[in-house]
C-alpha cells in the first residue's frame, strides 16, 4: 500500500518503477483525461497509471501529504498557494506545468447580456474558496463589481469594494450551479460542471475566463522527494504530448482548454 | 485537529458572521422538524396500520409504503438534494436560500420518522388495542385514542432525534446557499481551516442540540404515566 | 337502552348463543384445542356464571363472543346476529352493545382514571356535557371519585379493576362480559359492585356473562353456571337446580365445604343435604327427639338461596344402626355416610374444579 | 435453609418488623398518606394475613417491607436488619432471602415460563443443571409444567399468576411477601397452592406475610391476620382469637355472612356465635329439649378451626319471652337477637371492610 | 431533474463501475453497524442508567455522557469527517479508502444509536426493573437480563434504522476515497449528471435498504414475544 513507500522513502527508485503511479484526481475532466493516458498512452511508455478520483478539494492534498497518492490533479496554484498558507507542512508539494484550464463562465436564463443584469440581482458562485475568489474577478472582468485592491486568491463577497448593481452573492456548492439557475439571476460555473449540465460554455455563457496567462490552470502535484520519480516525469511528459491536446480539444470543446 | 488553525476570523468579526447563520440554522431546524413530524407521524402510522400485525394488514399497500420509505432513506442527502430541486421549486417557488433547504430535509427526514414513529407504535401493549376493539373503537379512534397517546412519550423521544438529525443534515444547506451553522462550519472550517468559526459554530450547534434534547426530554417525562 | 318488549325476534332468543365453538391456538407449530365444541345460551336479563379451573378456557371464551378471538369453528350469535358475518362498521356498532370487563384492566396510561373511564363514550360522541355526568356517575358506583384525576399507575390493584368495571359500563350496554371483574376486590368493594350488577339487570334488563372463581359470586348473582374444564362445558344449569342437587359436583361446589369437627367415638358422620324440596328448618331438634339421643352437629353450611334452605350440615349419629337416609327422606333431606369427616381439603372443592394441570 | 435454631438473635426476634411506618406519595403535588404508622410484626415461620378494603394500602406495606418503595417515616427491620441502612450489595443479599409474589405477576414477556421461574436461580449464580431440576420441580408444583416452554403471552391469567408464585419460590426464601397469590386462582388451585405454603412453613420455617381478600385463605392458614384500613391497623390479633370473640369486627368478617331464611311468624331470631371456650356440639338439640319445642336452624355456618368449632348460626325462637343470650352462656355459645334476619348484603362484612371510598 | 442527462455511462459499463461500489458499501455498512450496534448499546445503557429515572442516577455523570452524545451528534458528518483524520489514522493506519470511512461512520452514528437505545430501554415497564430488584438482582444484572432482552425488538429495530442512516451517511465516504455506491450516486449523479449510474446506484441503494429493513423486521418480530 501507499504507506509502506512513505515510511522507506530511499526504496530504489526502480523498484518503485514497477509500481502503477497513484493519482489523485478530479472526475472531470482529470480524472477523464488521466483515463485516456492510462489506457492509449501509458503502456507504450511503459507507465502503470491508477486514477483515483475525489470529488472533494481537501482530500487529495491530505492523500499526497500522506503518500497514499503519489501525484494529484485536480488544483491550480493559487488553490496550492492558499493551503499552503494553512497548512505548514505543504510546504513540500510542488505544483507542475499547467496542464488545462477550465474557464469559468458566466452563466444565465434571466438576461442575455451582462448589461442587462438587473439591479439587486441574485448571483450564485461557487462555495469552495478558491473558484469564488476566481468568480469574482470575472465578475469584476464583467464589470459589475470592483475588488478591494488587496483582495487575494481567497477573495470573499465581503471583499468586494464597490458594487453598483447592489448584487446578492449566494456561495453554494458548484455542482448545484446549474441546477439553480433557474433561480438565480447571474451564475458564475466551473466549466466542467456547466459541461456535465449539458451547458455548452463556447455558446452558452455570457462570458467565459481569458486563457491566456491565466493562473488557473489545473497541474499536476507532488510531493518534492518524489520530483525525480522518473514515473513522474514521464506522466508530465505524456500530458503535455500533442495527443493529449488533442484529446482535450475533441472531447471537451472549447470548455476546457489545454494550457500549452 | 491535523492542520494549523491558520487565517482565523478574529473573535470580533465572528458575531456578523455567526449571528443569521443562527437564526438560519433554527429556522430550518424547527420548520422541518415540525413538517416533517406531521408528515412522518402520518406515514408512520399508515406504516404500522397496514404493516403485518397492524390495524388493517394490508400487504401490497404495506408494501408500497414500506418502498417508498426505502427509497427516501436510500438517496444521499445530497443527491436528493440535488435530484428534488424541480420539486422544491414547485412547492416554496425556488431553489435556492433557506427556505429551499427546507423541502429536501422534509423529503429526506419524513421516512426517517416514520419508522420512528412505527417503532414506537410497535411498542403499545397489544391488550390496549383489543381493548380498544372490544369497546367499539373504529380504526381512525384506535390510532387517535389510543395508539398515538400511549405511544406519545415514544414519539417525542423520536422527533428528538430528528430534530438532531436535521440539525446535522441542515449543514448541507449550504449547497444550495441555505446558510446556517453547519454550513458556516464546512465553509470556514473544512474548506478554509477557520479554527474561531468552526469553534464557534460547532460548540454553538452543540449548545442548541442539547437544548432540544433537554426539551425533548422534558416533553417525553411530561407524557409519561407509568 | 332498556331491551324493550316490542322487538321483532321471539322473546325466548337467547342473548348469547354460542354453537360448537372451537377455538385453536397454535403454539410453537403445534395446534392447542382450547375451546372444544362449547355450547352455551343466555337469555335477556340473566346472569350467566362461567367457573372453571385456571387455563380452562374461560377468558377465551369471553374473547370469542365479542370476537378478539377469532372462532377456529362454531358460531357465536349475540342478540341474534353472527357477529363473524359483520363488517367492521356492523361490528363497532354490535360492540359498543357489549360491555366488557378484562381480566387484566387494560387502562390506557395516558388518561386519567376519568378520562379512561369516558373513552368509550368518546368513542360512541357522547356530548362533553353528558359525559362528565355519566363518568362521575359511574365513579361514584364504583367508589372512585376520590382518584378521578388519577392516572393508572398511581393505583391499586383493586382500583384499577373498578375503573375497568365503570369503562365496561359506561356505554350501558345490553350484554356485559365479565372476565372475573372482582377478583382482587376485598369482599365489601365485591358485594357492592355485584349490587351494581343485579340492579343494572333488574332496571335495565342487562344480559351478564360472569367468569368468577368465587363461588360466593356465583350464588349470589348468577341464575345459572357453567362448569368449564378442559376447554369443554362439564355441567350447566341453574343455580337453583344445581345447587339442591346433591348428584351434582358444580352444585357441590357451590356450597362452601369447610373443616368439619372430629367425630366423637361411637357416632357415625352423616352429611346431611337441603335437596329441592322444601324442609322443616327445625328437622335436627326433631331427629334428636326422634332418635332420644343429642345428635351433635359437626359442621356445614345452611343459607337461603330465593327464599329456600340451601347448604349441607354434617352431623354425628350416635347408633350406627340408623339409616340417617332413610329417616331424613321424608323430610326432603338427603343424607349420606361420611367415612372421614376430620378436617381435610374439602372433597367437593377438588371433584369439581381440578383440571388435569392441577391435578398432576 | 432452614431457620436454624443456633442464631446469635433471642428466638422471639420477630422476622418481619414494622415500626411505626409511614408512608406518603406526592400526587399533583399534594401529599398522600398511603401509611400511616403502621406495626406489625411477625415471628420466624408464622404466616400473618394482611386484609383490608381496597386502596388501603396493603401493597404499598408489603412494597415497603422489601424496599421497593422508600418509607417516609417509621422502620422495617426483615431478620433484624433495617433494610434502609443497607448498601446495595447487603440489600441485594437481604432481598435474595425474602421472596415476592407481586400483585400483577411482573414476567418477563421475553422469557419462556421456565426462563421466568429460572431468573433468581440465574441471578443467584446457581448452575445451569440445579436450576433446571428446581424449576422442574416449582412447575410441577404449580402445575405448569405442561406449559413450561410457553411465553407468558400465551398462558392465561391464573396460569400467569402461578408463574410468579413458583418464581418467588425459587430461591428458597426465608421470608415471602404474598400479594394476592391466589385471587383469581380457581379453588383447587388456590388450595393446592395454599398447602404448598403451609408446608414450606413447616419445613423450612417460611415466614410468609400474606395479603389477600379471601376470608377462607385466612382462616385456613393465616396464624394471625392484621386488618388495614386507610394506612391504619385498625384491629390485628390471631385468627383462633379472633373467630372466637363476638366482639370482634375483624373475627366476624372471617366468619362467611351469608344470607339467612325468613324468621317464622311468631318466632324471634337469634345469633348464636361459637365462642371460645369448647362447647357440646350437641346444644342445638338440647336446646329443643329445654324450650319443650321444635327450634328451627334458619342458616349459618360451623367449622373446626384447631379442633374447635368456630362460626354462628341462626336460629328461630318461638318464645320471644326467652333470653338466649342466658339460656346458651353455660354451654359458651354467645347469643344476640337478630332484629332482621331476612336476605341482606352481610352486615359484618360490611363492618369489617367498608372504606372511606365504597362507603359515600 | 433540470437538466438534461448528458453523459451517460452505457449500460453494459455500468455494472464494472457498480460491482466493486456494491462490495465496498456492504463492507462499509455493515461493519460499521457492528461496532456502531456495540458501542451505541453500551453508551445508550450508560445514558439510562445514569439518567434521571435510570437504574442509578447520577446526574453528573449523565450530563457529561449527554454533551459526548450531542457533540458526536451536532458536527455536521463531513465536518466531523475530517476533523478526526488523526484519530482514524490512528485507528486504522489510513484516511483513505473503505477503512478509513468507517471510523467516521462509527464516531459519527454511535451517539445516534445511542439515544435510540436509550429510548428503547424508556419502553420497559417499570414494574419488570421493580421486579428484578425485588428479587435481588444487582444493576449489571438488571441491564443484562431485564431491560435488554426486553427491549430487544426496540433494540434490533433502532438498529435497523441505524443501519439505514449508516447507508445514507456511506456515500459521504466518496469524499475520502471510500467508494461505495453513495459516493458512486454523487460522483456521477451529482456531479456529473450521469443519469444511468445515478438510477443504477439509487436502486441498488434502496434493494439493500429494503434488504436490511426485512431482515431488521423479521428479527425484531421474532424477538417479539407479546
Ligand atoms: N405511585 C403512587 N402515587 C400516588 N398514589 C399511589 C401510588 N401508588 C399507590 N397509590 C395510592 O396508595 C393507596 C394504596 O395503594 P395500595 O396499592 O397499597 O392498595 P392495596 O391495599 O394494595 O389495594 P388493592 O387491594 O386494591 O390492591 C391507593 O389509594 C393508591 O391510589
Ligand atoms: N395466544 C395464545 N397462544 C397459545 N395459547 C394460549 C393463548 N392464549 C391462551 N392460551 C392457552 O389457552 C388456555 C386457556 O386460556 P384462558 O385465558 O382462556 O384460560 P382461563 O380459563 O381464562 O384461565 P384463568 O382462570 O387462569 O384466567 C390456556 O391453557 C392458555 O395457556
Ligand atoms: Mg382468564
Ligand atoms: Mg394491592
Amino acid at each position: 500500500t501507499g504507506g509502506d513507500d512513505d515510511s522507506t522513502p530511499a526504496t530504489a527508485t526502480t523498484a518503485r518503477s514497477s509500481k502503477p503511479l497513484v493519482v489523485g484526481a478530479s472526475p472531470v475532466p482529470h480524472a477523464e483525461i488521466l483515463e485516456h493516458v492510462a489506457e492509449d498512452l501509458a503502456p507504450k511508455a511503459g507507465l502503470k497509471l491508477e486514477v483515483k478520483t475525489y470529488d472533494d478539494y481537501v482530500q487529495p492534498n491530505v492523500a499526497l501529504e500522506e503518500g497514499t497518492l503519489d501525484a494529484n490533479y485536480f488544483q491550480h496554484v493559487p488553490y496550492l498557494d492558499a493551503q499552503k498558507k494553512e497548512n505548514p507542512e505543504y510546504d513540500d508539494l510542488v505544483s507542475l506545468a499547467p496542464v488545462h484550464l477550465e474557464p469559468l463562465g458566466l452563466y444565465s436564463k434571466k438576461v442575455d447580456d451582462v448589461a442587462d443584469v438587473p439591479s439587486g440581482a441574485t448571483v450564485t458562485l461557487s462555495d469552495d474558496p478558491a473558484n469564488q475568489a476566481r468568480g469574482l474577478r470575472l465578475l469584476q472582468q464583467a464589470g459589475l463589481l470592483t475588488l478591494k485592491p488587496d483582495a487575494g486568491d481567497e477573495a470573499t463577497p465581503r471583499d468586494v469594494a464597490e458594487n453598483p448593481k447592489d448584487l446578492t452573492f449566494k456561495a453554494i456548492a458548484p455542482a448545484n450551479l446549474p441546477r439553480t439557475l433557474d433561480d438565480s439571476d447571474l451564475a458564475v460555473i466551473n466549466g466542467n460542471y456547466a459541461i456535465e449540465a449539458g451547458l455548452k460554455p463556447a455558446s452558452d455563457a455570457l462570458l467565459l475566463e481569458e486563457a491566456k496567462g491565466n493562473p488557473y490552470s489545473n497541474l499536476l502535484v507532488v510531493r518534492a522527494d518524489r520530483r525525480d520519480d522518473p514515473r513522474i516525469a514521464k506522466l508530465e511528459e505524456l500530458l503535455h504530448s500533442p495527443e493529449v491536446k488533442a484529446f482535450i480539444e475533441r472531447k471537451y470543446q472549447g470548455s476546457v482548454i489545454p494550457s500549452s | 485537529m491535523s492542520v494549523a488553525l491558520a487565517a482565523s476570523t478574529p473573535w470580533d468579526e465572528l458575531w456578523p458572521l455567526v449571528r443569521p447563520a443562527l437564526g438560519e440554522t433554527l429556522t430550518m431546524v424547527v420548520v422541518s422538524t415540525a413538517i416533517t413530524g406531521l408528515l412522518g407521524l402520518l406515514l408512520g402510522v399508515a406504516l404500522h396500520v397496514t404493516g403485518r400485525d397492524g390495524l388493517r394488514p394490508l400487504p401490497a399497500v404495506g408494501a408500497v409504503l414500506s418502498l417508498v420509505v426505502g427509497v427516501g432513506r436510500s438517496v444521499p442527502f445530497i443527491v436528493l438534494l440535488a435530484a428534488i430541486i424541480p420539486f422544491t421549486r414547485l412547492v416554496v417557488g425556488t431553489s435556492l436560500g433557506t427556505r429551499a433547504v427546507i423541502v429536501p430535509l422534509v423529503v429526506g427526514m419524513t421516512p426517517f420518522y416514520a419508522r420512528v414513529v412505527e417503532q414506537s407504535l410497535r411498542e403499545v401493549p397489544r391488550e390496549l388495542l383489543e381493548m380498544a376493539r372490544a369497546i367499539g373503537a373504529t380504526r381512525a379512534q384506535v390510532v387517535r385514542k389510543v395508539l398515538l397517546p400511549e405511544a406519545a412519550p415514544g414519539l417525542v423521544g423520536g422527533l428528538t432525534i430528528t430534530l438532531v438529525a436535521i440539525v446535522g443534515f441542515s449543514a448541507m444547506a449550504g449547497t444550495v446557499g441555505g446558510g446556517g451553522l453547519g454550513a458556516l462550519a464546512i465553509t470556514y472550517g473544512y474548506n478554509r481551516y477557520d479554527g474561531t468559526v468552526m469553534l464557534a459554530t460547532v460548540v454553538l450547534l452543540v449548545v442548541i442540540v442539547q437544548l432540544f434534547q433537554l426539551v425533548g426530554d422534558a416533553v417525553a417525562r411530561g407524557l409519561t404515566h407509568r | 337502552m332498556a331491551r324493550s318488549a316490542g322487538r321483532a325476534e321471539p322473546p325466548e332468543a337467547p342473548v348469547i348463543d354460542v354453537r360448537q365453538l372451537t377455538k385453536t391456538f397454535r403454539r410453537d407449530g403445534v395446534g392447542t384445542t382450547v375451546l372444544d365444541a362449547v355450547s352455551l345460551r343466555l337469555d335477556a336479563g340473566r346472569i350467566g356464571g362461567v367457573i372453571g379451573p385456571s387455563g380452562a378456557g374461560k377468558s377465551t371464551l369471553a374473547r370469542c363472543i365479542n370476537l378478539l378471538e377469532r372462532p377456529t369453528g362454531g358460531q357465536v350469535l349475540v342478540d341474534g346476529t353472527d357477529l363473524v358475518a359483520l363488517d367492521d362498521r356492523a361490528l363497532q356498532a354490535a360492540r359498543r352493545r357489549i360491555g366488557t370487563i378484562f381480566q387484566s384492566a387494560s387502562l390506557l396510561s395516558s388518561r386519567t382514571v376519568t378520562e379512561n373511564v369516558a373513552l368509550p363514550l368518546e368513542l360512541a360522541g357522547v356530548p362533553r356535557a353528558d359525559r362528565r355526568r355519566r363518568v362521575a356517575e359511574l365513579l361514584d358506583r364504583v367508589g372512585l371519585l376520590a382518584h378521578a384525576h388519577a392516572h393508572p399507575a398511581q393505583l391499586s390493584g383493586g382500583q384499577r379493576q373498578r375503573v375497568g368495571i365503570a369503562r365496561a359500563l359506561a356505554l350501558r350496554p345490553a350484554v356485559l362480559l365479565s372476565d372475573e371483574a372482582t377478583s382482587g376486590l376485598d369482599p365489601e368493594t365485591t358485594a357492592s359492585i355485584l349490587a351494581l350488577l343485579r340492579e343494572l339487570r333488574d332496571d335495565l334488563g342487562l344480559t351478564i356473562l360472569l367468569i368468577t372463581h368465587e363461588m360466593d359470586v356465583v350464588r349470589d348473582v348468577c341464575d345459572e353456571v357453567a362448569l368449564l374444564r378442559d376447554g369443554r362445558i362439564v355441567e350447566q344449569g341453574p343455580i337453583t337446580s344445581l345447587v339442591t342437587d346433591p348428584d351434582s359436583a358444580l352444585g357441590r361446589g357451590l356450597v362452601p365445604q369447610r373443616p368439619t369437627l372430629a367425630v366423637p367415638v361411637g357416632h357415625v358422620a352423616w352429611r346431611v343435604t337441603y335437596g329441592a324440596a322444601a324442609t322443616d328448618p327445625a328437622w335436627l331438634g326433631t331427629l334428636a327427639a326422634r332418635l332420644g339421643a343429642p345428635v351433635p352437629l359437626l359442621g356445614g353450611t345452611v343459607e337461603a338461596l330465593d327464599g329456600r334452605a340451601v347448604g349441607h350440615v354434617t352431623v354425628a349419629v350416635p347408633d350406627p344402626a340408623v339409616d340417617l337416609a332413610a329417616v331424613l327422606a321424608p323430610s326432603g333431606l338427603r343424607a349420606a355416610r361420611v367415612d372421614d369427616a376430620g378436617p381435610a381439603v374439602p372433597d367437593a372443592v377438588a371433584d369439581l374444579v381440578v383440571g388435569p394441570e392441577a391435578a398432576r
